[in-house]
This record gives structure tokens, C-alpha cells and sequence, in this order.
């Protein structure tokens, strides 16, 4: 069945409620309205307020009180209406939410999973674009993860849910509606990246929202000869460094590409890891193809400001005449 | 309706209930809790609003036309952001949300520079030092932080309580029903409590926050709120230019003379979506709207003004006229917005750019300037 | 002092004064808005009273030894936390702030589990589901939410307003005075009135957040904020141990019948400095303190239950060997507290130890390992 | 005249506040107390609880109403009483602080100043013991500066008044009492790394909190016949690059220290532009001697956790090795 990854959100939290009644949903407008972006379109409706819950408009009140629910028992799941919007709750996320599980000497476990849809490149408003990413992969006690695709997405939400530890599940907004096949097989695991496309030169790393740029860069140096590996990390932290490694060891080249600001990105962890795990094979420096460090642009300039094909494929002309 | 304090019944207002000087019907009157004020222009206060209305109606259209991405409406809010903006004296500071349009033209800026945000062409928009009205803010509360440290700013420059009305100085912020519940806003009103700030709170009680009515966000009136933190609250009907107008211009005055902070309701309601890419009728019912459009802020003044012969045809006849030319500017302004600079957003990350910023702008400019041949062969 | 309200002038109290039962002379009255308690063991309630205070002291007097890095004193809060305490049912749950060590006491944790954290061997010390007591939260107001949640379970476990009174439970959040200025805390009331969640926040007001009075946190009473809210807020006399047994009481009644949230403000005082690293001498006079003194918890209840004939001498000197008791316990629990597992950090971070952690957790040991000769040579 | 760090920045922000009447401090407990570190002590005395506010307990508050106090011409300078209390400020400097001069098009400039006591190494409970710098360094628009020394302190923290930029101003709270030479000559430029110690075997890379340590292993190193670069980065972002380069251009070793966790921490982000722009020169990866990748551990466990001598020595044995 080809659905869009909006669906698949769908199809996965309302499996993910039906299979176990502490399962909740929370946050702004996500009841009635179904959510901006409609990914909890119907859920109120089918399993009540009490369990699909229009919150007040506070994100720290939202990520607060679904601690206290966990406390309880119960596996809440919040949506963050927009990335930019996440910021209010973070005091709980970082101060609360990552190092409850440490802080009682490993007692209390908090399934929380707290749904941000994520990036730019849709032509939005200021803060309607951002990529956190980085903030909270820096954090321990927090997993991030990310999908790319509805098949993906419709795993990796109820594996989220799932999971006894805090998840970020970062959804790329700008491809909420591309369609993909989706299927009710074994999943991969959860923590586990994965090769979409093997190659021998070079190794290009992606994630969420760069995933198709990053195919579709490997697909134009195919025509070029060279030929790209694509790892689609899925999950930032924990990160899948086998599944890197192995790739880079092989093809010797590796480029990193994200939305976020170049510096303190994500990229930065990935270039630092493969530069000493792989020193003596690295045939050229890990390289970085990200968005600049500004704040993210007027929607007028996004295009230009985001990375894309075109810049995976100078940087790795670059990374290929080292 | 999803409150009963916010129910303005026709005819007699409930003593509790929002202060109101004027009718659905256009009928003026006393209110004991609030003097009617007096020398007030009726007919600029109505031609305001009939041009806000309009300036709103352009935006809209020129959203379906594609040029612009999104676009907040204040229909149904006229009076409440006209009253308000009209009680404001030239030095007094403002802080907006994102839908003051209406503040924002009585404040004096050319229309055209609010849609440069929602064309994506800037983020910003206009000087707001020029007209002393702030940015827009998105992030909901966060400019309620704002407007108090500037009203800080101005008990430390000595601009309040001397009596003196073109010096005397407050702040004006706005905010929506939705905003009561952010833990900043919150802080704000402590923090303009404690330290007994020239700041006027003005909650544009729309009754919606996108799709969550106002019992998702309190269970009693916003003008309540205040009291909790020590400082008064006044519900106004908010579509009552005269209302607004008067308790806005108390609630300042109350701020010059440095005697503290007010939080004014106006009772009022979105008649549109959200905004232009919201769906309204997943979440409220149609009645609901209907029942507020027959509350119309500019009706009953239009009403009013014809009732007592203060205006004459050729007065709404200029309306026309102006709102045409307005409609003009508007779409002329907006497809002449210039197009941002690529280089821009470099050159305002910092005061001076650091020397890594160079570099990336330089790639940056490298990049564009080859996209050219390259986007030929790739 | 900084508070009018705050106030407890000897002998009656203003009608709009904190409801007090039992005046600081240890004369025992009634209070027109609540019922005085009644089948209360007062001696019990003294004896535990004595013995928090004897705990708070050996803690002071063990961190001056340098057994533990620091601690928050509760001296002057007796009352407030035993009263608070006494009025929970096993079912309920608790979430302090770090200074509720009378209520830890009450709720049955082993009081050495209480110094782990102050002594560095620990974050967390007991297990917050066994006594139905959460960790201590040193993130001013964090905890409120924390409790807003857990109510929301409460509901959704429709363990509410059955009428079972080993059933129906609620959750008792404590906050101090500065607690009531972060945004969170506000969140926490907003969201507790709109669902009318089965939740009580106890408000120690002991007048001070470190070196701020609450004069600079507010300018009202705290129980006002409730009511901004719409919910209700009851000021009680916090060195009054009845009113706050009383007055919780009837709130977390209320809260498990499904009637909803209050706050409820213990009047009270912090005697000692914020901390054992604070030196209070900088900020306050001790004539406030010494005033204070004089309206002792325990002082009240001692004089009342000697006039009533309750106790005899036998009953105090029970106490005093609890006391010696209970000292010594400490300081041989506090000595012997277990030292950190330096692999722990690793192994609590995640449910399953991630690879990378693994392998930092590996050279982690490795090094450790190697100090012992590294530490040699180098 | 040898001071502590803490009357070094007593000092300099005295002299900031005499200098400029646009200058004001805020915070909890700053006033009256002189804050818990002291740093501002006496101060409100001296200038007037105008200047020298004690604000209500809310990090929001502060930042935000900083950010409105500069929209109307103050320079406020806000101390977040501890590293871990700075998360609920979070939302105002991320979507607010760090944004408004981008978003005004140039025209806003908030010359912000938050000053926050960071690291641990003290013995205190959680939160007090934190290291946020790498969150504010991925945030443009913020600079991110520390001092390791008083002498830089009283420099540093006086240029940060004087930007106009927000500066995130961080103050390695366990070299608070460690006392140094302060004189009033011509400050090193702002944004500029210092060499503290040269050498050619190698260069270590360090900050605030680091950076007696690095210096002692440097000495420690020396009694084993190794050279050992120091140098102390001072500002975080902007980033000192070309300090950094000229140095490991030389030395073809690079170390990277900070107490804050390993994975996308700073040094990542170190790590990530030396192994490209010294790619041909490196003899050895960028090694990173970091905390470990948990929460700040309880104070019995910090000395083992935080990275030392020991640690940044073994390190430096790994990357001779190569
Ligand atoms: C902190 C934050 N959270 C969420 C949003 C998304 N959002 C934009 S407008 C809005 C509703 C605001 O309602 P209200 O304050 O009543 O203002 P109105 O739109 O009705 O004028 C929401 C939730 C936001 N902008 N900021
Ligand atoms: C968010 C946050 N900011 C600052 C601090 C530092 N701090 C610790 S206790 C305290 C004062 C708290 O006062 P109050 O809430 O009245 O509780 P009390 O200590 O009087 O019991 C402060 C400012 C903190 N712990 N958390
Ligand atoms: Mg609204
Ligand atoms: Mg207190």
C-alpha cells in the first residue's frame, strides 16, 4: 500500500494506541484538528479525549506533565506542533525528562516520546524550519531518531513508543507527503542505520529530510561513474558507528550532509568519529554539506540556503581529488 | 460560545460582564464602571477599521494568488486593535503578536511592509524603533517578556509619573487567549506586578487558539488572571471601538503615572480560520461564527454614525475610495517587495561578521554564482 | 517580615489572617472557615515534629563535619511538613522539592536514604514508588508538573471520587514561595484548574528564596494566585501543625472526590540560612528571625500539650531517647552510605547500555585500572 | 595585584557598570548577597538597586526582559545563578536572543550579556555541575566565550559588555578562588584563542575549566621529553580557527579537552575542521579527552568522571603512537 509518511504516522500511533491502553497523545490542536499537519487525524475521535489530549498552548506543561504520566505508568507520546516550538520545553527535556532514569540509580523509566516535525524547505514562517537535532543528541539519556521514508515511519513511530527510554522522533516536515510503500513485516531495528544504496567511493551520510537529496546526488554521480554509498542514519542517538565504519573503511571517502547550521551540527560528531576510527584509510577528509551558520532564512531564500544536490555533488568532486 | 462571561447578550450587559458603550445595535451607553469618552472621532475610528478590514482582505486575496505563503486574519478583531492603537500616545512602545495589522496602520506603517514576512521575503519587515511598534513575534508569549523589560527600561529613564503627557511613556502588549498559558507570559505579568511597570497587557480574547477553544486554556476569565498576580484585570467587548479605546486609554494612563500594570480582555472572536492555511470548520461550528458576525465591531459603529447623522454618504463614498487605493498600494507593494539578498542573512547573523561566516558566504556566493553552468550540465 | 498577610500577630487573628488553630502561646481555638480537626494524636504529631528537627540537626551537624557536601535545613518548617504529612493517605503521592525531609520522615523512608544526595553518593537515594514519595527535584518548580502529571494518570486511572477512601487518591505537590515566579509552576496551576485534576500544591511560604524576600517574587498573598486561576487558594498559619493538617486534609478530600486542584500557602519561616554553604547574615536581620522564633512550631504544641495534661514527663523523655536514637542512625547510616559505582553513571543512562557507551564504560575501567600505576610514574 | 577570578570579574564588571550608565546586572540574588559565587558583590551598594537588580526567581524573565531592557538601550547583564538553571531561559535565547538582530534585517542589536558559572569539579548536587557551552556555540547569532584565568576575566568579561552582540559569558566556576595577576593594559583581542604554552609535538586544544590541566600535563609531558602546544580557545564561537590551524599545521597532532559529554560536544566540531583543513598534515587523529557520554555523575564519582591529567596523557601517548 503506497501512503504518505503523514498516514503512516497515522496508521502507527493508532496501532500503537489500540495495542496498549497507556498509550496517550498530546499536545496542541491534535484532537479535533488532528494536528497541523493531520497526523493525529481521527485518533481523538476513535479513542477519546482522555486519550488523545488537546493540551493547553505550553510545551513545558506538555512535556512536564507527560513525565508525570510516565510516573504513573502510562506511555505518553507528545507532538511538538513545530521544531521552533520546542524550546520552552526544553528545561524539561534536559534537566528532567534525559536524567530521571540516572538520577534514581536506573528506578524510574520514562517512555516518553516527544514527535517534532522537523526542517524547512516548505516555504514557512521564522521557526517553523529549525533542525535541533544536534541539542539533543548532545544530551544522554535521550534517544533521537529520525525517518525518511513511511515505511520508516510507521515502524519507528511504535518503536518509539516501544521503547522504556525518552525518544525525540524527529519527522522531516517537507516530506510529511510523499507517498511510499508500506508494509506490516519485521522491522529493522531500532537503533540500527541503513544502506540504501551501495557503492565504492565514497560513503554519503543522510538523514531525515536530506535522505532523497542524498539519493538523488548518488544517483547523478552514477551517471558520472562514480559510484555512492547512501547510510540513512534513522537513529542519531544511538549512533549506528558499525554501519558507518564499515562503509567508510571500504569506499575511504565520506561526506555528511544535514540542514542544521554547519557548526556544532551533527555532522561535526560524524567527521570527528570516522577521522579517528578511520584514520589510515580515509583517503580525503570527512566533508560537511550543511546548511550555513545563520539563522535559518526568509522562506524566499531557503532554497538557496538549504543544502542540496548540487552541493553533495561539488563536495564530492572535492573530497575525490584529494 | 465556549464561555459564559464572554456571552454579550443583546441589549443590557450583565454588571459582571465585559464593559461595553455601544451596541450590536449601534446603540450608545453608559457604562458604570467606565466613563464614555468624550471627543472621540467616530467617524476616523470607523474608517479605520473599514480600512484594516480591507487591508485584511487584500492580504487574503493576495495569499490565494500565491503571493503570499500565509496569512493571519484579524476579521472580527477591528475594533479591539483600532480601540486600542487609538488610545496610544506617539511615545508609547508596542508589542504585537502577529496579527496587529490593525495596530500596526493606526501606528502609521505602510501596509505593505507587513507582508514582506508572509511572502517570505524578510522575517522582520519594518524600523521598529521608527513607529515604536515592534517586530512581530511567533513564538507565542515571548514578546510578553519583551514589553516588560522595555517598561523597565523606562522606569530607569525616568519617563513615567511626571505628569507630563508628551513624556510620560508606556508599553503596550498584545496577546492572544492562547498565550495565557505559556509559563513566560505568566512570568511577565509577575514580573509587571512586582515592580509595579508602566505596561498595558491587551488579550484579544478570540475565543480560539488555532483549534482549541478557551476552555482548553482556563476555566474562568482572563481578566481574573491579573488579580492572581496582584494588578487589575478589565473585560471590555472587544468589538466595541469605544470600549477598547476607553480602557486601553485608562489602563495607559494608569501606566504613565506609574501606578502600575492592567490587563484588559477584549472580548472578541477570529471570525476567520486560524489563518489562510488553517480549516476551521474541522473544529467549530458555523453557528458559532455566525452568532459573532452578528456582532459585527464595524456594523454597530456604522449604525451608530448613520443613526445620529454624523456622517453622510460622501463619507463612505471617501471610505471607498480609500480602500480602493489602499487595495492598489497593496498589490502593487507586495509584487514590488524586493526579493531578499542571499547575502543577508550572513550579514545580520552578528554586528561584525566573523571570519568562518565570511568563509561560508564566499562558498556560499561561489556556489550560487556557478549554479548557472552547473544546473546546464547537472 | 515582608508580607502583611503574612502576619500572625499574637493573640486573634484577622479574619482574613492564615487559619490558625493553635496560637503561639499554645492556647487552642477555633478558626470560623475550618473545622478544627478532631480524633488527632497530638503527641504523636509533637513527637514526630521533634524528631524532624533533630534529623534536620544532625544533618547540619554532619555536613560540618564533612560528611556531606550540603544541606538544606527545615527548621521553622516542622509544622508545615508534618501537618502536610499527616493529612496524606497511603495511596497518595508526594512530590517535594528538597527541603521535605519532616515529610520524608512521615511518609516512612529510612532517614539516611535522605543524605545520599547531599553527601554526593547519590542523585536519587530511595525508591520514589515504595513510599510513595518522588525524588527530590533541585530545579526550582519542575516538580509541579511532574505532579499535574501524575493527577492526569489518577483521572485516567479513575481512581477519583469513587468515595473509596482507600482508593481515591491524589497527589501532594510541594513548591516554595520562589517557586510561584517560574513559568512552570504557572503552567502546573493553569493545567490542574482547566482539567480539575485531583492534585494539592502545599506552599511553603518561608518568606525567603535564598536572599529574597517574597516581596520580590509578588505583591500579594500567595493563595491570591489560585484564584487567578480559578481554583482555590487557603493561607494557614504554617507553624500552626493543626491548620496544616487540616486544611491539606480537606484539600486532598477534595482532590480524591474529583472536586480539584488548591493551593494551599503555609505561612512559615525559614530560621536557618537557604543552605549550610548560604550565610543569611548578609541578607536578613536577625531580629526577623528572632521574631520568628518566638512563634516556634514545636514551642506551641509542647506548651499546649503540658497545660492539657496530655503527656507526662515519661513522654519527653521517650522523645529524647528517640531522639539519641535516631542521631545515631544517622551518623552511622550516613558514614556507612554506600560510595557510587563508578560504572553506574553508565548503566542508568539508557535502559539497554548503548554501544558507544559500552565502549566508553570499557576504557573507563581500563584507565581506572591503570591509575593506581599511572598514578605511581606520573 | 593578584585576585581571584571571582574579584577579577567583580572588578570588571565594576568598572563596566561606572563606565556606562547603560550597563545594569540582573539576577537572582545578586544583589544584596553579592550571588552565591559573590561575583557581584557589593555592587548593588554601589550602584543602586536599579542598576543592580535582584530579580524574581524565573530565567524567562530575565533573559526576556534583558532582551526588552536592550530594545530600549540598556546592556544588560544577566547571571544565570547555575549552568543547570539556564534551560528554562533557553526558549528567550535560542528563538529570541540569538535571532532578533537577523530577523530585524540589522536593525536590533541586543548587546545581551548572560553570564553563567559552568563545569564542575566542586562537589556540588545536579545541575550545579553542567557544560552547556556546545548548545550555544550551534546557536548563530550567540557568541560563546570563557576565561581561565583572572586576568582574562577582567578583560573578557568587560569586552563582552561592550559587544554588541549576546554573548553567552561562561565562568569556569572551580577556578572561581584561583587567584592570578591582573593588570589594566590592553586587552588580547576578544575573539581571539590564546597559545599559552608553545611546542611542536603536539597541540592540545582547551577552555576555561580545562585548561590547568592541559597545561600541567604539557609540564608533565615535558619531563617526558614532549613538546606540548596549549592553547586556550577563550571564545567558542566565534571560533579562533586559524590559531588553531597554524598551530597543528606544525605540531601534525591535535588534542581536544572539556568536561562537557564526548558526543557532540566541542570538540567534535574541533575535530571536524582540523581533520579537513590539516588533512595532509595530521600524523594522528584529533583525539578528543572529554566526560563521558551519562549525566554529570553524583560529586563522590566527579573526579574519576571528569577528564584530568592522566587522562589527557594517555591520550597523548595514543596519538604519539601513530
Ligand atoms: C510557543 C509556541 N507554541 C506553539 C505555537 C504554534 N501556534 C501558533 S499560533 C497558535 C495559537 C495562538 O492562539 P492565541 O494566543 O489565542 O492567538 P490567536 O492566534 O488566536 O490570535 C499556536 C499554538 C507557537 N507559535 N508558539
Ligand atoms: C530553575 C532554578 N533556578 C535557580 C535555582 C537556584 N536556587 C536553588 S533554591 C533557590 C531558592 C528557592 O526558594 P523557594 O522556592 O522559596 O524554596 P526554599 O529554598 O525557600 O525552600 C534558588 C534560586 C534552582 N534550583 N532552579
Ligand atoms: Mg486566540
Ligand atoms: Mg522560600
Amino acid at each position: 500500500m503506497s501512503i504518505s509518511m503523514v498516514k503512516a504516522l497515522n496508521n502507527g500511533l493508532r496501532k500503537a494506541l489500540a495495542d496498549d491502553p497507556k498509550v496517550l497523545l498530546m499536545g496542541e490542536d491534535i484532537g479535533r484538528l488532528g494536528g497541523v499537519f493531520r497526523v493525529t487525524d481521527g485518533l481523538q475521535k476513535e479513542f477519546g479525549s482522555l486519550r488523545v489530549i488537546d493540551t493547553p498552548l505550553g510545551e513545558a506543561g506538555i512535556v512536564g506533565s507527560a513525565i508525570g504520566l510516565a510516573l504513573r505508568g502510562y506511555r505518553p507520546v507528545c507532538e511538538i506542533q513545530f521544531d521552533g516550538f520546542v524550546y520552552p520545553a526544553v528545561n524539561q527535556i534536559i534537566s528532567q525528562l534525559a536524567k530521571l532514569r540516572h538520577r534514581s540509580g536506573g528506578v524510574i523509566t520514562l517512555p516518553v516520546v516527544i514527535r517534532i516535525p522537523f526542517g524547512g524547505g516548505i516555504g514557512s514562517i521564522e521557526h517553523h524550519s529549525e533542525s535541533p537535532e544536534a541539542y539533543f543528541a548532545h544530551t544522554p539519556g535521550l534517544k533521537v531518531v529520525t525517518c525518511s521514508n513511511p515505511q520508516d515511519a510507521y515502524d519507528m513511530i511504535r518503536q518509539a513508543v516501544d521503547d522504556d527510554d525518552p525518544v525525540i522522533f524527529l519527522e522531516p516536515k517537507r516530506h510529511y507527503w510523499t507517498k511510499g510503500e508500506v508494509t506490516d513485516g519485521t522491522p529493522a531495528p531500532f537503533a540500527r542505520a541503513c544502506v540504501l544504496r551501495s557503492g565504492t567511493d565514497a560513503t554519503l551520510i543522510a538523514y531525515g529530510p536530506m535522505v532523497p537529496a542524498a539519493l538523488e546526488a548518488a544517483d547523478a554521480a552514477a551517471e558520472e561513474g562514480r559510484s555512492v554509498e547512501v547510510i540513512d542514519l534513522r537513529s542519531l542517538s544511538p549512533l549506528d558507528l558499525d554501519t558507518v565504519r564499515e562503509s567508510v573503511h571500504r569506499t575511504g571517502r565520506a561526506l555528511v550532509t544535514h540542514e542544521a547550521s554547519l557548526s556544532h551540527g551533527f555532522g561535526a560528531e560524524l567527521a570527528a568519529r570516522i577521522q579517528q576510527e578511520e584514520f589510515h584509510f580515509l583517503e580525503a577528509p570527512v566533508l560537511r554539506i550543511t546548511g550555513y551558520d545563520t539563522p535559518y532564512p526568509p522562506s524566499r531564500l531557503e532554497a538557496d540556503w538549504l543544502p542540496g544536490v548540487d552541493r553533495i555533488l561539488d563536495a564530492l568532486d572535492l573530497s575525490m581529488s584529494y | 460560545m465556549p464561555r459564559k462571561q464572554a456571552k454579550t447578550t443583546e441589549g443590557a450587559q450583565p454588571a459582571d460582564g465585559p464593559i461595553q458603550f455601544l451596541s450590536p445595535e449601534g446603540v450608545l451607553g453608559p457604562d458604570s464602571r467606565l466613563e464614555l469618552p468624550s471627543a472621540i472621532d467616530l467617524p476616523a475610528l470607523y474608517r479605520d477599521m473599514a480600512l484594516v478590514r480591507r487591508l485584511d482582505s487584500e492580504a487574503i486575496a493576495l495569499q490565494r494568488q500565491g503571493e503570499l505563503g500565509l496569512w493571519p486574519s484579524l476579521r472580527g478583531q477591528e475594533a479591539a486593535q483600532v480601540g486600542a492603537a487609538y488610545a496610544l500616545a506617539e511615545q508609547d512602545m508596542v508589542f504585537p503578536t502577529y496579527r496587529e495589522h490593525g495596530v500596526a496602520w493606526c501606528r502609521g506603517l505602510d501596509p505593505v511592509s507587513l507582508l514582506g514576512l508572509f511572502r517570505g521575503s524578510t522575517l522582520g519587515g519594518w524600523n521598529p524603533y521608527e513607529r515604536r511598534f515592534n517586530l512581530y513575534t511567533l513564538v507565542i508569549g515571548a514578546q510578553t517578556l519583551h514589553g516588560v523589560g522595555y517598561a523597565m527600561g523606562l522606569v530607569r529613564d525616568d519617563v513615567i509619573g511626571s505628569g507630563d503627557d508628551t513624556r510620560d511613556t508606556a508599553v503596550l502588549v498584545f496577546l492572544g487567549d492562547g498565550a495565557l498559558s505559556e509559563g513566560e507570559t505568566n512570568e511577565a505579568f509577575l514580573w509587571a506586578a512586582v515592580q509595579n511597570l508602566p505596561v498595558v497587557f491587551f488579550c484579544q480574547n478570540n475565543q480560539w487558539a488555532i483549534s482549541a477553544p478557551y476552555s482548553v486554556q482556563s476555566r474562568v476569565p482572563v481578566a481574573q488572571r491579573a488579580a492572581g498576580f496582584g494588578f487589575p484585570g478589565v473585560p471590555v467587548d472587544g468589538n466595541d471601538v469605544l470600549a477598547c479605546l476607553a480602557a486601553t486609554r485608562a489602563a495607559l494612563a494608569r501606566a504613565r503615572s506609574g501606578s502600575g500594570p492592567t490587563l484588559i480582555e477584549a472580548v472578541t472572536y477570529r471570525i476567520n480560520a486560524h489563518t489562510t492555511a488553517d480549516d476551521a470548520t474541522r473544529y467549530r461550528p458555523s453557528a458559532e461564527t455566525d452568532e459573532w458576525m452578528a456582532k459585527d465591531p464595524l456594523e454597530r459603529l456604522r449604525l451608530h454614525l448613520t443613526a445620529s447623522g454624523e456622517v453622510d454618504e460622501e463619507y463612505f463614498a471617501d471610505i471607498e475610495r480609500r480602500e480602493q487605493e489602499l487595495a492598489v498600494h497593496l498589490r502593487a507593494g507586495c509584487r514590488s517587495l524586493p526579493a531578499p539578498d542571499n547575502a543577508s542573512p550572513f550579514e545580520n547573523t552578528y554586528t561584525d561578521m566573523p571570519a568562518e561566516l565570511r568563509r561560508q558566504l564566499a562558498e556560499h556566493a561561489e556556489f550560487l554564482a556557478s549554479g548557472q553552468e552547473i544546473g546546464a550540465t547537472r
